[in-house]
């Protein structure tokens, strides 16, 4: 008897969930990155807050697309290197629906957060309380997109040296739309403005993403292996 | 059942295989000796389809394995030089996803190929804090509970102490027993039961 | 049928070898001709703009450069989607051919662009949508560069950079709508119209001559650049000894 | 006999360079990081360059800063996966010097290119020319400073794991100073005001660093190492 | 020479090392025995100063390893289960970085003992595509080269050949010969000479 394909990438997502949860301040660490990122900058500038507010969109989205990244670099790698992936691949059932499995997993425990945790950022870079629904909301659907992307350039790094610059290297273009879309509507958001657009916008490159992704990175990651 | 016929690959400059053809049918255990650098783990990782052979074919059940990846991926057990167990997952949690993956299995199956290996004792231990010989027996389970036809298993014995070594050719001899196939590339002779052994030596022409 | 036997000789890495040796010097001399009879056209017989005066003849750097890198991208994708399907070792080292020849018209676009900015709206570099999308395809071609050169293994290299590039020609599109798209909601930037001079004919035929002898030049490089690639890949093959000795 | 102190720690920064020249195309990847986050914040905000040019100096620092902690991440990582420290403290030789030859050789292939390419990111955000050498030499010295505090942070992650994200959270709290004068020195560049104070003060940091992180860092790594 | 009193270790819960005590004299070699899981590795570490013993002690020429550690770790060469190279390097690279902080080294010197473990074929290619066993004989060709009095060897048989069996048995015949003091962690036999092996068999408590 077999397991389908639908149970193995429930057992991968459980499996990467409780890995998460064995070391629940790894949780933390992608959302503490942000939050400074996200303080570093008022920082640097000029703290006057009308400026910081015209900034904010920018410094959010560009916080979230780096923590982001950062953390997609440990989506493959380890399991890469100890054996799991292969394992995988040779299991007999259908490495795409595992990778989107992982994928799925891991914006569950990144970008979600992320998402969740921006309104505080977000006041701090002086954001007005009305906006934070759509601040939410974009960093939720921009993240989730992110995550397929990178998931692609994860997986193609695999067989490559120091693959951590070369995945942003990789990811980064790949991820501008999805910048430009989330920024514009975060900025709707906190000019008041109607933010629809651009979310659908998002939300045609997620489901773009949710199609194409996972069969690219099952791509990538056999070649990988090799 | 598998039959690899005329392999040929190249790794870099070096022609490694140059035409490995061997059968192994039910009930055999193919064991691959050589030299260090002889290729035995490029070829294992070929008949698993992890490498790609610039030319030749393996075959399983009379069907090409690369064709019908899915089906014979889910008909072998590979246990390559590192075993593959996530360090912070303990043992069984180990087993049951790397199993759950292939096929439904219940703790007291996980349970009793524990207590196979000798495993049992450190099952609940993140892999991790365990010595590089309780490591490969936890992999050890994980091979048994595949419940796979054909074993794929590069120096099966690294690290084991000699009952460990002892109990992996009790092991091979009970899956040859099932008419199961094994490929095995190894260092040391195993005490296997006569008759059953197909010796390759590689790297010999 | 005959379209099969041209498919197979595409495929076979001595045709290939043998047709890019002896097309080489045709193209490359019909690139020089073509380049010659333009630069002609373009700088002497064009008459000055009467707006740019002379600084517009840079457009025949410019506008031709710029055409290619995106034309070469595609070509590129194409290329690596056809050795990814087909296994064919020809389209990879085609596509492995194209990039640093993309990446460089790239520059050369972004190069005369920037120079030709400076006199015209005052910087050498604005956030333009189509400043900033031919920046993004440099990326594109660097991040395809670097994932070539981080792997070892050709054959793995051959096959994770064509997945980049069919990602990446999926992406070109949506990444000149959202930047066109990003920049539109705001007020365009005053200082840069980008003063579409009235081509008269004098104008416009060096334009497109020089266009046609970058295509020619470029067909020339993927050509050399694809005999050296086979040299490199088919080193142990036996055809290569044929074809030296 | 024995190698000396100096001569061992001459060989581990040999080694070093012969590793990052052995790809070069490695060299250039945090360069092409930096200028990539160098664009990523225009096109998540409104591309008008007077207020680019306002929020120059935080870009370039943050951006620098980023770039700096992603090589971090492979100073003592990979090191520590193949044994080679293990090597170096059981050679007999000071931890501390070989660390110091380490950190040193990064700055050399990581921040003094990013310095000398930053003139071209700041001029994209509409940085004048006269203020490039002020950001050249900002840069160049807050990259070194980074360097050894990241060094501290590299060292005390090697115990833990997932290092990557941790590492930012313990280095980002050590770089606030470096990154506060360094941007202010970049602004004061920009707006062409006298930059000598905050860049003394990036130099004593430095020099703090010199003394203090080699040491730090060596018995960060011997904890890590057990 | 090498002196080891009353040794006491926990890893998490565990009671590893039980008041380990042993002396190894020049020309000795100290075979370490031990199911898996018994400790051999962990008190090769705590030897070497890696660990950290919570009572005992380990002395060399009748002083502390622990305050006089660059000192003893001077004369010490130490290989573990996995061999200790740079993937992008080549295997003579990697020697001579890796030996050149210890103590000035000549390329005829790297290649006579390159030679010596059978990996000068392979010297110049980078590690990382070598074989295995291929790896182990570069380690192997480092230890040689260490000029150390004391080897500690963990399992330095893994992954070698029946030849690379042999050269490491003579490896460390020839240690002893020049009054070297070996201790080693093995699940083999080693063919050494008899008279100058101490056997001790760790967990046996
Ligand atoms: C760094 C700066 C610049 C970049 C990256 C750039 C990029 C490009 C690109 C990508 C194209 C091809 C567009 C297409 O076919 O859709 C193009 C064409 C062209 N560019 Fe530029 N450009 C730059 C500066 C300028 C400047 C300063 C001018 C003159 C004021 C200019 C005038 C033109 C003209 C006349 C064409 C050809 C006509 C056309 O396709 O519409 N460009 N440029
Ligand atoms: N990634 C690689 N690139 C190039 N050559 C390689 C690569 N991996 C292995 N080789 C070479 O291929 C040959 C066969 O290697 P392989 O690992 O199959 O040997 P093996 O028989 O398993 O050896 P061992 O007994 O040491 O495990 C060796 O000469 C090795 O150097
Ligand atoms: N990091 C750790 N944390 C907790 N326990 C550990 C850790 N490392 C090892 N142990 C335990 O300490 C004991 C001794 O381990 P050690 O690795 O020294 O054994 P070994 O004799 O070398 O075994 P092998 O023959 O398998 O290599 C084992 O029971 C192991 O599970
Ligand atoms: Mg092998
Ligand atoms: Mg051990």
């Amino acid at each position: 008897m077999r397991t389908s394909a639908l149970t193995a990438a429930w057992l991968v997502a459980m499996r990467d969930l409780r890995l998460a949860f064995r070391k629940p301040s790894q949780l933390l660490q992608p959302l503490m990155f942000f939050m400074i990122v996200a303080t570093l900058f008022p920082l640097s500038l000029t703290p006057e807050m009308s400026r910081l507010r015209d900034a904010a969109p920018g410094v959010l989205w560009v916080g979230a697309l780096l923590s982001s990244l950062l953390a997609l670099e440990f989506l493959f790698r380890e399991d890469a290197m100890d054996g799991t992936l292969e394992q995988f691949a040779l299991s007999g059932q259908s490495l795409t629906w595992m990778l989107f499995a992982k994928t799925c997993t891991h914006w569950l425990i990144t970008g979600v957060p992320l998402a969740l945790i921006a309104p505080v950022a977000a006041a701090a870079l002086g954001v007005p309380g009305e906006a934070m629904p759509g601040v939410v909301a974009s960093l939720a659907l921009g993240s989730f997109a992110l995550s397929l992307v990178g998931a692609v350039g994860a997986g193609l790094t695999l067989g490559a040296r120091r693959g951590g610059v070369l995945l942003s290297l990789l990811t980064l273009p790949l991820a501008v739309p999805i910048l430009i879309f989330g920024a514009r509507a975060t900025e709707l958001a906190i000019t008041g403005g109607n933010l629809a657009p651009p979310l659908y916008l998002l939300g045609a490159i997620a489901v773009l993403g949710v199609t194409l992704a996972p069969l690219a990175a099952a791509a990538a990651v056999r070649i990988g292996l090799e | 059942m598998l039959k690899v016929s005329g392999l040929h690959l190249w790794r870099g400059d070096r022609h490694v295989l140059r035409g490995v053809s061997f059968e192994g049918l039910p009930g055999q255990c193919v064991l691959l000796t050589g030299k260090n650098g002889a290729g035995k783990t490029s070829l294992i990782r070929v008949i698993a389809g992890l490498l790609d052979a610039e030319e030749g074919e393996v075959s399983w059940r009379g069907s090409s394995a690369r064709k019908f990846r899915h089906d014979f991926h889910s008909e072998l057990a590979y246990l390559g030089h590192e075993p593959p167990l996530k360090g912070d997952l303990t043992g069984r949690e180990n087993l049951h996803f790397s199993v759950g993956i292939r096929r439904p299995v219940g703790t007291p199956e996980i349970d009793s190929a524990l207590t196979r290996t000798g495993a049992l004792a450190f099952a609940d231990r993140a892999v991790r804090t365990l010595s590089a010989g309780q490591r490969r027996r936890v992999a050890l389970a994980g091979v048994l509970l595949a419940g796979a036809e054909l074993w794929l298993l590069d120096e099966p014995t690294t690290n084991l102490d000699a009952d460990g070594q002892r109990l992996v050719a009790e092991l091979i001899a009970e899956q040859l027993a099932r008419d199961g196939l094994v490929v095995a590339a190894v260092h040391h002779a195993l005490p296997l039961p006569a008759g059953s052994v197909v010796p390759l030596e590689l790297g010999a022409a | 049928m005959a379209t099969w036997t041209w498919f197979h000789r595409l495929a076979s890495p001595p045709h290939v070898y043998a047709f890019a040796q002896r097309w080489t010097k045709w193209f490359g001399g019909a690139a020089a001709l073509a380049m010659l009879v333009a630069l002609y056209g373009g700088l002497v017989m064009a008459p000055p703009d009467y707006q740019q005066k002379d600084a517009f003849r840079m457009v025949y750097i410019h506008a031709p450069a710029a055409w290619l890198s995106l034309m070469i991208y595609t070509t590129m994708a194409v290329a690596a989607a056809v050795g990814l399907i087909w296994r064919m070792k020809v389209a990879h080292a085609a596509a492995a051919a194209c990039a640093p020849v993309g990446a460089w018209f790239t520059v050369v676009a972004l190069g005369t662009g920037m120079l030709w900015g400076k006199p015209m709206w005052g910087a050498y570099w604005v956030w333009d949508p189509r400043l900033t999308s031919e920046l993004i395809l440099l990326f594109l071609y660097l991040g395809y560069m670097g994932l070539r050169a981080g792997i070892e293994d050709p054959v793995k290299a051959d096959k994770a950079s064509a997945v980049l590039a069919v990602v990446g020609v999926v992406n070109v599109p949506i990444i000149k709508y959202s930047v066109e798209w990003w920049n539109s909601l705001h007020q365009t930037p005053t200082v840069m119209q980008m003063g579409k001079p009235k081509m008269d004919g004098d104008m416009l035929w060096p334009l497109l001559l020089m266009f046609v002898a970058f295509a020619l030049y470029f067909v020339a490089v993927l050509l050399t650049r694809l005999r050296a690639e086979l040299l490199r890949r088919e080193r142990n093959a036996s055809w290569i000894r044929e074809v030296l000795a």
